[in-house]
């Protein structure tokens, strides 16, 4: 039996071929695997799977050269989600992924269900989902578009969070006119399982019954996958596929689902049928067991009227999963779905020879090698070139002095007031933190960490990656992301473990994004290895490109690290008058690409700051160290605005703000290769934390310092709660009440997006 | 200007997914409403408008659904009176 | 002592009510909403979530689960019962508690330690308090604010009836910052703020866990 | 048995602060929209129901809207139409 055309289907023209986004050379690929013309229903399967979103033709072998290995490795790239063990017998299960462009057309409706996809890829590993993060990138606030989408991605990320009862944890926002016309929304959800009780997606079992289990199937973004593969143009609003909407409700009984149906022992696989719907849970999980599928398409529950086999393959509908089904227990899996009030229908069953076939009824509509389909898709290998005018701009000086006669207080409170730096409370209070009782510290410092029930252990958690620094030097962008990632896990006292990724770039077939990418991976690449934090895992996101160009190229990095004793956590606020501040690893004072630089000069330029691989380690063993000997009062690292920004967040994250006195002098240098005293307050050094400890620790950190390498001054004490803020260096001296700059960093968000035009009513105002 | 009581109703798609919608057919059911076959669940906006004449009133409500009151890309929405307040 | 913990389809602090009360020295089941059977529980607890979604109002829906009138039936036998947040807008739905929880009145979902001070003692959750203690507890819900008509904020009032509020930050708007009530009978509870997130030093407060450590007072009969 | 369409509208009670209602004319304001005095947002339910008549149709209708579909501490709901489908 061959796959035959069914009646009314649309012949196979070019430009049929083009609006499948493959090219005349891929059709010609598709008829060397076949044998034959493909049938429209297999033009949509193909045209799925080897879109980029799913077939990385861009970036396989760019990706190929992450390290990906380590002992506490369980499961590196390639499944569901990355796997690490954390100890004691349980095991860390994490990934990040984008919806970018269905939150550009829908911000609530396309941020719920990036966080509905990515929980369930976390889940069907056999891991209770405990935390989720988000990463997000918007225009400007000061116009209405960017304040609309944010609103309703803040919102769509926390009524779906909220629902599902997993507690949102972290994340990071910043804001540039780069985003606008392509805003970042980057969704990480972090599980755990016991080690011993990890599933894998792979089919199994010829004769296993293959079941769909939750929604019905309706005609809901057809062709995403593709469509998350193209730039937004005014086209791509005609061609967008119907809006996806969440419902975490059923998703809330999914999870318990399937949770019980893997312990239960009943199914031997189980996947998440996510972009590309049936067709590439289906492929990807036969492919992955090398074994067949033969699924009838019309014996797939939907929820409208005449549908067709190619809109029940391609359709993205959400909350459903692919279950194979141990044979003859079909009844056992439908009794657990019921009692969670779900669906489950049988659909097909395992075979032993490798073909994806799917029927209609009793019509075969697609027959597919099954692993050609998957592992035969095109890779491509793009020219790659750095724009010249990126590089005029790395390379401009930055102006003497680091700019002319500022005034630093007036800096410091227009840094602070900041969207990219002012605290995002605004958003976080409207996610629920705590839901699950293990959130131990939440958003508002560093890395947030969870305990580990029935053991010691603490899970530190964070995500982001600054997009600037990529953009004016990919490479030293790249190393970065991964730096700050592990210096967030580092300051509340967790050694870093392994990294996912959500890599959003503009159009890779453009030289100059290309090169973006493979410099930036190759940043990442090595921060990794020299910080033994292996890639497991991650998602790539290209074409995120508006008529007014790419996004900057932004490597989100999303990081899990732990602590064996979690009462040994350290937060970012001071703790306690007269304790000593102390500045770990060496201040250089780089300004360029910095916020405060921008703030001066209203652009972006110069080298943006360098990271020292060595010392980055060094400073993370140093801070794990100092906090498992419990040396350590309170830790913060310096990212965005610099020192200055670092030392007035850790005074106002105090529950009572509390002053302090610091005299930077001493990380100045000595005149006359002193740096100015803009570079010491707002370069943004990657690889500096700053520390208060108890006076009679103090002496011990610096043995701690000394041993690891890490340069240590002394620069101040931690005053009392309400005092002022004292910055001196050189000759200048900065001087605010604390109340009043935690006054402009709560006030940066809610200020612009509180109240006025931009509201959605449909997203319940 | 006179005053004008505009109504709109603003509705998901037919095409999308209510899961609202969805919930509420179940309770009823299981309540023990028989013959239900669907239910789909949107909005109302009231709105009382200071306005010449009522077509001027209406046009106002037709323009406010445009901009703020409905999302054009999932949900469709109708002006089902306009009435001397 | 036996708490028995009802869940809902999308109740999802379910996992952490049975966690209090078994610090709190009890024993503690599940009871699925389908169930009519309290299992012989001395206490219920209408935990927090999204029962169905909370689609169409908060606890419209679960109101009218089966198991709801074995919940009326152990609260007309003057027994305790305690609805936390999802659970509190279920009871009130349900009209074992008077009033409403709306929409918050900053239309967004708001979730953050506020402090609640206890207004009375005399009711089987807040035996163990002071009136007048201010406890700090995690506030997480999206339609919290009280409402009922003047009469019955009044008679609530008069009749001491008042079980927590909000002392200083109302999240929500509610009606006199009312952020807990309870029946005539004084059995019982519901409130909005969330103390079985409260009941360990590590999770940034325990003032909650004497709500769940209820010993003697217990069984109410 | 036949289709029909009902229409239940249910508004919060005017007693009641309506925040969103708030929320929405101060938008429109900023959005340039002159004299809109007041707004308020209720819910629009759409039932499809399998009757004997328009008028056992009419009669479902307003059982659910007792039972389920309207809370009477703060809420207060019309039938707006019932049309067959
Ligand atoms: N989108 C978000 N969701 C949740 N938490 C967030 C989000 N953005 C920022 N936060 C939290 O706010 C705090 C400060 O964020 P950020 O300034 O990005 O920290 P850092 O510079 O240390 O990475 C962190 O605890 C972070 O997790
Ligand atoms: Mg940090």
């Amino acid at each position: 039996m061959s796959a035959r055309a069914r009646e009314g289907d649309p012949p196979l023209t070019p430009e049929l071929v083009r609006r499948h986004g493959l090219t005349a050379d891929e059709l010609e690929r598709i008829r060397g695997i076949l044998g034959r013309d493909p049938t429209y229903v297999e033009l949509g399967i193909f045209s799925a799977l080897w879109s980029e979103h799913c077939a990385y033709k861009h970036s396989r072998p760019v990706l190929k050269s992450f390290p990906t290995d380590g002992p506490q490795v369980l499961q590196g790239p390639g499944e569901n989600a990355g796997v690490l063990r954390l100890g004691h017998g349980w095991a860390v299960v994490f990934k990040m992924e984008s919806h970018n462009h269905p939150s550009a057309v829908e911000p609530y409706q396309g941020a719920a269900t990036g966080v509905g996809g990515i929980l369930r890829d976390i889940f069907t590993m056999g891991a209770r989902p405990v935390a989720l993060l988000d990463s997000l990138r918007f225009g400007p606030l000061e116009r209405e578009r960017p304040r609309y989408l944010m609103r309703g991605v803040v919102r769509g990320i926390g009524d779906y969070g909220n629902c599902v009862g997993v507690p949102t944890v972290g994340g990071d926002v910043a804001f540039d006119d780069a985003y606008e016309g392509n805003p970042l929304v980057n969704a990480m959800c972090v599980g755990l399982v016991r080690e011993d009780e990890l599933i894998r997606a792979r089919a199994a079992g010829p004769g296993n019954p293959v079941m769909v289990v939750g929604s019905r199937t309706g005609r809901d973004g057809i062709h995403g996958a593709s469509f998350a593969s193209a730039e937004l143009s005014a086209q791509s609003e005609s061609r967008r596929p119907q809006v996806q909407v969440g419902d975490p409700f059923t998703e809330k009984l999914l999870i318990e689902a399937s949770l019980e149906l893997i312990g239960s022992g009943h199914i031997v696989a189980i996947q998440d049928m996510g972009a590309a719907g049936l067709t590439s849970s289906a492929a990807e999980m036969a492919a992955r067991g090398g074994v067949g599928v033969d699924l009838d398409a019309r014996a797939v529950p939907v929820r409208e009227t005449e549908m067709t086999p190619y809109e029940v393959l391609l359709s993205e509908s959400q909350e459903r999963m692919l279950v194979v089904a141990r044979r003859g227990r079909e009844r056992e899996v439908e009794a657990i779905c019921r009692t969670w009030e779900l669906t489950a229908t049988a659909i097909g069953r395992v075979t032993d020879d490798g073909v994806f076939r799917v029927r209609w009824g009793d019509e075969v509509v697609a027959e597919i090698p099954g692993r050609d389909l998957v592992e035969r898709a095109p890779v491509y290998a793009p020219a790659a070139r750095e724009s010249p005018a990126i590089a005029r701009l790395r390379e401009r000086a930055l102006p003497a002095g680091a700019g002319p006669g500022q005034d630093l207080g007036a800096a410091l409170e227009r840094l602070l007031d900041l969207p990219t730096i002012a605290s995002k409370r605004w958003v976080y209070e409207q996610y629920d933190t705590s839901v699950q009782t293990s959130t131990v510290m939440g958003p508002g410092g560093d890395a947030a960490v969870l305990r580990v029930r029935g053991t010691p252990l603490g899970l530190a958690v964070t995500s982001g990656g600054s997009g600037r620094y990529v953009w004016l030097d990919p490479y030293e962008g790249g190393k970065a992301a991964v730096a700050e990632a592990a210096r967030n896990i580092a300051v509340t006292g967790a050694r870093p473990l392994g990294i996912t990724d959500c890599l959003n770039f503009g159009n890779p077939e453009k030289p100059e994004v290309f090169y973006q990418f493979r410099e930036a991976c190759r940043g990442i690449a090595d921060a990794c290895r020299a910080l033994g934090t292996p890639v497991t895992g991650g998602n790539v996101s290209f074409y995120n490109e508006s008529p007014a160009g790419a996004v900057y190229p932004t490597p989100m990095i999303g990081m899990v690290g732990v602590l064996p004793d979690v009462s040994r956590r350290v937060g970012a606020a001071f703790r306690a008058p007269g304790d000593v501040i102390v500045c770990l690893g060496r201040v250089r004072g780089e300004l360029g690409g910095s916020q405060y630089l921008s703030l001066v000069t209203g652009e972006v330029f110069g080298r943006p700051p360098r990271v020292d691989l060595e010392a980055a380690r060094a400073l993370v063993d140093c801070l794990v160290e100092g906090a498992e000997r419990g040396l350590l009062a309170s830790a913060h690292d310096v990212s965005e605005g610099g020192l200055a920004v670092a030392l007035a967040e850790c005074g106002m994250l105090a529950p009572e703000p509390l002053g302090f006195d610091a005299d930077l002098g001493a990380v100045a240098g000595a005149p006359p290769d002193a740096l100015p005293a803009a570079a010491v307050l707002f370069g943004e050094d990657q690889g500096v934390a700053v520390v208060s400890v108890a006076p009679a620790a103090a002496a011990e950190l610096a043995a701690v310092a000394g041993r690891h390498g890490v340069p240590l001054a002394a620069i101040g004490t931690v005053g009392r709660p309400g005092g002022a803020a004292r910055l001196a260096v050189g000759g200048e001296r900065v001087e605010r009440p604390v109340a009043a700059l935690r006054r402009g960093y709560e006030n940066g968000l809610p200020r612009r997006l509180d109240g006025g035009a931009g509201m959605s009513l449909a997203q319940g105002a | 200007m006179r005053r004008f009581r505009a109504r709109v109703r603003v509705m998901p798609r037919p095409s999308l997914l209510d899961p609202q919608g969805q919930a509420v057919a179940h309770a009823l059911g299981e309540l023990g409403f028989r013959g239900v076959a669907a239910v789909r669940v949107g909005r109302t906006v009231e709105l009382t408008l200071e306005a010449e004449s009522a077509e001027a009133a209406r046009e106002g409500a037709l323009a406010m659904c445009g901009r703020l009151l409905a999302n054009p890309v999932t949900e469709d929405f109708a002006l089902d009176a306009v009435e001397p307040a | 002592m036996k708490f028995a913990v009802v869940r809902f389809p999308g109740s999802n602090c379910d996992a952490d009510a049975f966690a209090a009360a078994e610090a709190a020295g009890a024993a503690a089941t599940y009871v699925w909403h389908r169930s009519t059977d309290l299992e012989g529980a001395d206490v219920v607890v209408l935990p927090g979530g999204f029962s169905y979604g909370d689609y169409l109002r908060a606890g419209a829906i679960a109101r009218f689960s089966p198991v709801l009138r074995a919940v009326a039936a152990h609260a007309a036998a003057g027994r305790p019962v305690l609805g936390i947040c999802n659970g509190f807008q279920v009871l009130c739905e349900a009209g074992l508690l008077p009033g409403a929880l709306v929409r918050n009145a900053g239309l967004a979902f708001v979730c953050r330690q506020v402090a609640v001070r206890v207004e009375t003692d005399a009711t089987p959750f807040t035996a163990r308090y002071r009136p007048g203690q201010v406890l700090r507890m995690p506030v997480a819900h999206g339609e919290g604010r009280y409402v009922a008509d003047e009469a019955t904020l009044d008679r609530l009032e008069r009749e001491d009836r008042v079980v927590f509020r909000y002392a200083g930050d109302n999240p929500n708007g509610a009606m006199r910052d009312i952020a807990g009530i309870t029946n005539e009978g004084r059995n019982v509870v519901g409130l909005m703020p969330h103390p079985e997130r409260a009941v360990e030093a590590a999770l940034g407060s325990d003032d909650g866990a004497a709500v769940f450590a209820m010993a003697a007072v217990a069984a109410g009969v």
